[in-house]
């Protein structure tokens, strides 16, 4: 019957800034297909790293375009299963205590100036959240001012923390993630140009199954669509 | 004076002590088989157990009182405590060990000087030495001496010599008299060894089951039958109280008169410490076995003490006949029944009390 | 309030798992620690400090990088994780065992320098008596050593339980997030942070450490007094 | 070889950061340790084992948890942080000192188990000895129980430098990931991991954690026999 | 028969203990102050202390040899050892203590039965406790208890009655006498009181400052000025083998007859264990302090004991004079120099040794 199980079942290993539509496309794909989703939720790195030294999985999300080159040159994805899942967008974000109104212009031309002590990103070594922000603070132009301002964080997660909680009065993160918090505003969206296109990774493993096709099926389906989009990724 | 009043109660497992007492100013030898409740009584006096019920006073101070709410803390009861296991600090050299409680009294209250308790411990060797690397009797000298250096107002000693020979005792044991009689320190003293005990104090407290047995002058104690029974065992002994009344160097002999002054006797003058000056008060002890009756004075025998005296009581024990002869003061000799019989002894027969000056162990 | 003993069923399958795992290290790790540490505590060897040091390592590091190691040990391509799969068939990595194993290498330094400390301070006099009365060296530990030094051995079994509870760096790059097999509860808590607005569920299950917490200290708390009652 | 000798500037800020975090953390945390661990062997009381459990928690939560309650509590808004910056100006977040408050309050439960069980062992015969004397609660403590109690204290300051050197989630929450400020060997080891690639720099710091496992652990078996050398 | 064999050097800081030692089957009493080395001596013997150099051989098998790299295990050499500090386990109750040991022995070489054991020492009562609840000593009797309970081919025992009253003593060591003499465990005991040891055995191992200081007879030792010396001070003792001849219960005594049946004495029945019958050897001990020297036999006297003899040598000591007196066997009797003076005295005087009955101290 442990075979019939495998058999009977996929393992998804997400980005565990995806989370939640990974737990939600798992639920759904149950559901509509009977085959058991094993979810493994953690950063894209570690994800990587676990794949890199055996671990079995059906699909990776990867949130960080790196990683899912690195499985890529190791060979440890089918190379044409790899696509864009969705896509996200930066957003400026502010303590929901804080209700200025801030303009576009305002924003634009005195963003160091709007806030005191740090600037809560993603750290931009590692983390994809803060790569772009720091993308967009060049293109802004805002680096020299802000100097060593920035405080970074493990991951964009911990970056909106850092804003809900107030100890920074100001961050970068993403869209999905600064809707579904409320005790945080935007205050600026930035624009597709400030910033390489964001786009969440996925990728089946090379060892081929019924289960996983289904599932490459589904992630095409409508539902799954919608299922990312409920999230605030555009697919 | 009441060195120590107490009335205690107190519950452990199965045994109870229950006593009331009333220490003098000297020192107190206490005695009991083992399991007595002895080193418990020391406990709770000094504060480190608590009894159920009960009061102590010490030197007329309340340190304890269960019915007012009354616990004055042990530090604070000034209580120089010899335990029976010694409780050397392990990590500290013998010197520290003996100058532990030194930092909390003021010199001017100490006793003894470090130098001088260090000479008469025989202890200089071991002063850097750790409590591991001693033996039993240098541990147990140590232990003795710390407790001489806390400058206490009060001295418990459980068992302090029962590690050290004789040699060591005989030297001790005169210190601790004078002491007492220097200072005016109270001290009780557990030991099981009756004759050790009475080379220290003639003030006994007998300890039974937890409960008092007989307390007061070993004299007194041994006319009592229920005192009698419980120190027969151990070791009976006659102490009597003398004046040094001149020394025979040649024939190394110290004439001493006993206080009443009916009667002078002689003793051995080796016995007897260099620093004895004529006048100086000591106690004498003698084994009740030491002591023979005749009827009549002899001559031409190496015993040169001859007490004229009337036997006062004849007390029988098995087939053992105590009896006590008055020769100016009591005597409490052992016979056997067929001397006894032998010589019709009984009440009012007059009698010599006879014994060798050899026979007799001075405690200054 | 219901909301907050509202577990959902992933909620209690960590919660679940998370006792279990945290007993097996617990009990898995005890054999071995007695050993070593009554090794390190009674005996003087040159590099003794080395392997002091070795033994202490994962108490040093990151256990993010414990847990890479292990993974480069133990998984499935690892340098000893490559024969066992080879040999017998056996996956330790991404499961249940993964779970426990990270809990033991992380709580060991803990567990042996609890019981080490204590049997360094059992007196030697005691063993010495029971050598001679016959007992041999593995008798006299056990019944001699061994319960002088038990308010050690209960702590150093505590800590092993407790950190267990709390681990998660090793756990989650050896073990996985695997709901119903690797997922303990600070591994679940970190999949309920990452979603804002998932405070509550968070809280919760911070809410469930905290009182094993509790329980585990009452218990132990409870042992000690037994054996200071019994001493 | 020479790659994995070339340090990069970061990691010798870290390097020596980790050092003084792991320094400070052992030494601010004995005093207090040792304070509630003789309390906790020698007294008594009601709710001591919801006192211990307390003390325990930092142990059994995650240490990200940790350092997420202790932003709630010390962070600028936090409910006392906020009296710290308003009265003083003191911004205890994301510092130097926010990284030695993480280690330290993650270490307290080892440091504190460590000094408690060798207080436990120590026979109170010797303060009882102690009391007669004269001496009062405080000099029996500092003249006998804490020197025969001194393997473990040791034992406690050790446990808490080796933690500190290890310790992650608490700090890279409550202290950040700040170069020079906060980031600790581990912080920066992470860094490593979460690039591909940078596979010999996450090496190079590791063996750094290594060695410094190793050092205090040499130190540590020096003093623990140079004390039994005393005794 | 060899019980024991060693030669052994060993250096604790500034202490050395050097010796060569040859124990005979029966019971040695290992006397000498404290810190002369008599616990380490025990140590080594017992494998808990390696020497620096030298061999033991336990009858006849050679456990230790540093020359040759032989070293037995400590459980291996089978040795009952009676701590000085006790060592009883904390965590176990007496009877656990007790048993501790019989779980490495066969049952059929049990010295003792449990129960009788239990009888002996008094301590059925304290089965069920813990150490830390008994008394001193009572500590003391389950050391001696779990010792004798080992089944051990050779028993070490470092003072072992320092904490006993003299009754729980009288009533030990007859009865370890009883074992030695059944069994032929040999045994070594360690005491700082002579006369307890002297009630044990008559074989004495003297020991000072880690070096032999002598070996033998008590009676041959006593006649070497060197080891009078080191004795003197801690209570001289003649020690004579007699065969109980006749009970005379109506008056209380016991008719001992001596060995060499050339003397017949008196002791009181009273001291004279119940089971002892007509035909039993035991000794007797006796201070010299005790006995007086008369040139004529006297009568109307206590004293019923008065033996005819010769003196064979006059020690002197300071002021005190030793004459040892031959009656049949050796007495060493201790007087003045006035006694000595005024009957005369000198090697060959025709005397007379008196002792009361009471005096005698009987040693089954
Ligand atoms: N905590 C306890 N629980 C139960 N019984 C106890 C406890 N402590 C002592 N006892 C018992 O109380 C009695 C008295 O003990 P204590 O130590 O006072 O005797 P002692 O007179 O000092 O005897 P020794 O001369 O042998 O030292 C003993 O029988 C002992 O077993
Ligand atoms: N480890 C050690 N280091 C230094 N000196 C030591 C050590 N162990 C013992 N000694 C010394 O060796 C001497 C002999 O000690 P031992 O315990 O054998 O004496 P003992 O004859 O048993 O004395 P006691 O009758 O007082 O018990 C003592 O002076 C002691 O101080
Ligand atoms: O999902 Mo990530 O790789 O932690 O941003
Ligand atoms: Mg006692
Ligand atoms: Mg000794």
């Amino acid at each position: 019957s442990n075979r019939q199980e495998k058999k009977n079942q996929i393992s998804i290993f997400a980005a565990s800034s995806v989370t939640n539509v990974a737990r939600e496309l798992a639920h759904d794909f149950e559901r509509s297909s009977g085959i058991k989703v094993k979810l493994n939720i953690a950063s894209s790195g570690i994800l990587a790293r676990q794949i890199e030294s055996g671990a079995l999985f059906d699909y990776y999300i990867s949130a960080n375009q790196n990683w899912m080159k690195y499985v890529d040159s190791l060979s440890l994805v089918n190379k044409h299963s790899i696509r864009n899942l969705a896509s996200n967008q930066l957003v400026a974000i502010v303590p929901f205590t804080d209700q200025r109104a801030i303009s576009e212009n305002e924003f634009l031309m005195q963003f160091p100036s709007l806030f005191s002590g740090r600037l809560s990103i993603g750290d931009p070594k590692h983390v994809p959240a803060g790569k772009y922000a720091m993308q967009a603070i060049d293109y802004y132009e805002w680096d020299e001012e802000l100097g060593n301002r920035i405080l970074p964080a493990k991951n964009v997660r911990d970056a909106l923390l850092m804003v809900e909680l107030g100890e920074a009065e100001m961050g970068i993160v993403y869209q999905t993630d600064a809707k579904k918090s409320v005790k945080v505003n935007i205050v600026y969206t930035f624009p597709y140009h400030a910033c390489d296109s964001i786009h969440y990774m996925g990728a089946a493993s090379k060892s081929k199954s019924e289960s996983l096709d289904q599932f490459l099926l589904y992630l095409q389906s409508i539902e799954a669509k919608q299922i990312w989009n409920k999230n605030g990724f555009k697919p | 004076m009441h060195a120590l009043r107490a009335k205690l109660k107190t519950q452990k497992g199965n045994f109870t002590l229950d006593l009331e007492v009333d220490f003098i100013n000297g020192i107190t030898g206490i005695y009991g088989p083992s399991g007595s409740g002895k080193s418990t009584l020391m406990h709770v006096i000094s504060g480190l157990e608590n009894p159920d019920h009960g009061y102590i006073t010490i030197d007329n101070e309340v340190v304890l009182d269960t019915s007012k709410q009354v616990h004055v803390k042990t530090r604070k009861r000034q209580i120089g405590y010899v335990f029976q296991e010694g409780r050397l600090f392990p990590h500290m050299t013998v010197r520290k060990n003996l100058l532990f409680g030194s930092s909390y009294t003021h010199q001017a209250k100490q006793l003894i000087e470090f130098e001088e308790l260090v000479e008469l411990l025989e202890i200089r060797d071991l002063l850097e030495k750790r409590p591991k690397n001693l033996s039993g009797g240098e541990r147990q000298r140590v232990a003795i001496g710390r407790a001489l250096l806390s400058a206490p107002k009060l001295l418990l000693m459980d068992e302090p010599f029962s590690s050290l020979d004789v040699a060591l005792r005989r030297q001790i044991i005169p210190y601790l008299i004078k002491i007492n009689k220097k200072l005016g320190i109270p001290m009780l003293v557990v030991s099981h060894d009756l004759p050790d005990l009475l080379s220290l104090t003639q003030e006994l407290f007998l300890l039974r089951n937890g409960r008092v047995e007989g307390h007061g002058n070993y004299f007194d104690l041994i006319q009592s039958e229920k005192s009698l029974d419980m120190m027969r065992g151990a070791g009976l002994m006659n102490v009597i109280p003398f004046k040094v009344e001149s020394h025979d160097v040649e024939n190394g002999l110290t004439h001493l008169m006993n206080r009443d002054a009916s009667h002078e006797i002689h003793v051995e003058r080796e016995l007897i410490n260099d620093s004895c000056n004529a006048g100086d008060e000591l106690n004498v002890s003698l084994r009740p076995e030491d002591i023979a009756i005749t009827l009549q004075e002899i001559k031409d025998i190496s015993i040169r003490n001859q007490l004229k005296g009337k036997v006062s009581k004849i007390i029988k024990k098995e087939n053992r006949i105590y009896c006590l002869v008055d020769v100016g003061f009591l005597l409490i000799v052992s016979i056997t029944q067929a001397s006894q019989q032998k010589m019709k002894l009984e009440t009012g027969s007059e009698v010599y009390c006879l014994f060798k000056s050899m026979a007799l162990q001075v405690n200054t | 309030m219901s909301e907050l003993l509202n577990f959902s069923e992933e909620e209690l399958l960590a919660i679940g798992l998370s006792f279990k795992v945290a007993i097996w290290c617990a009990v898995l790790i005890l054999p071995p620690s007695l050993m070593i540490a009554w090794w390190l505590a009674r005996k003087n060897f040159r590099g003794k400090s080395v392997v002091e040091g070795f033994l202490n390592l994962p108490l040093v590091l990151p256990p993010v990088a414990t847990g890479f190691i292990l993974l480069l040990l133990l998984g499935t391509n690892g340098v000893l994780g490559k024969y066992l799969n080879d040999w017998f068939g056996l996956k330790l990595a991404f499961s249940f065992y993964a779970a426990v194993i990270a809990s033991m290498v992380v709580s060991f330094p803990l567990a042996i320098r609890a019981i080490r400390l204590s049997i360094e301070m059992v007196d030697p006099a005691y063993e010495e008596a029971a050598k001679t009365l016959g007992a041999n060296s593995l008798q006299t530990f056990v019944r001699v050593t061994l319960p002088l030094a038990l308010p050690g051995i209960i702590s150093g079994f505590v800590l092993a339980f407790a950190r267990s509870l709390g681990e998660f760096g090793a756990t989650i790059i050896f073990a996985g997030n695997i709901s119903g097999e690797s997922q303990t509860i600070p591994l679940a808590l970190f999949n309920e942070i990452q979603i804002p607005g998932h405070e509550s569920a968070a809280f919760r299950l911070l809410m469930v450490a905290v009182i094993f917490s509790f329980v585990a200290m009452s218990f132990s708390e409870f042992l000690v007094k037994k054996l200071h009652h019994r001493k």
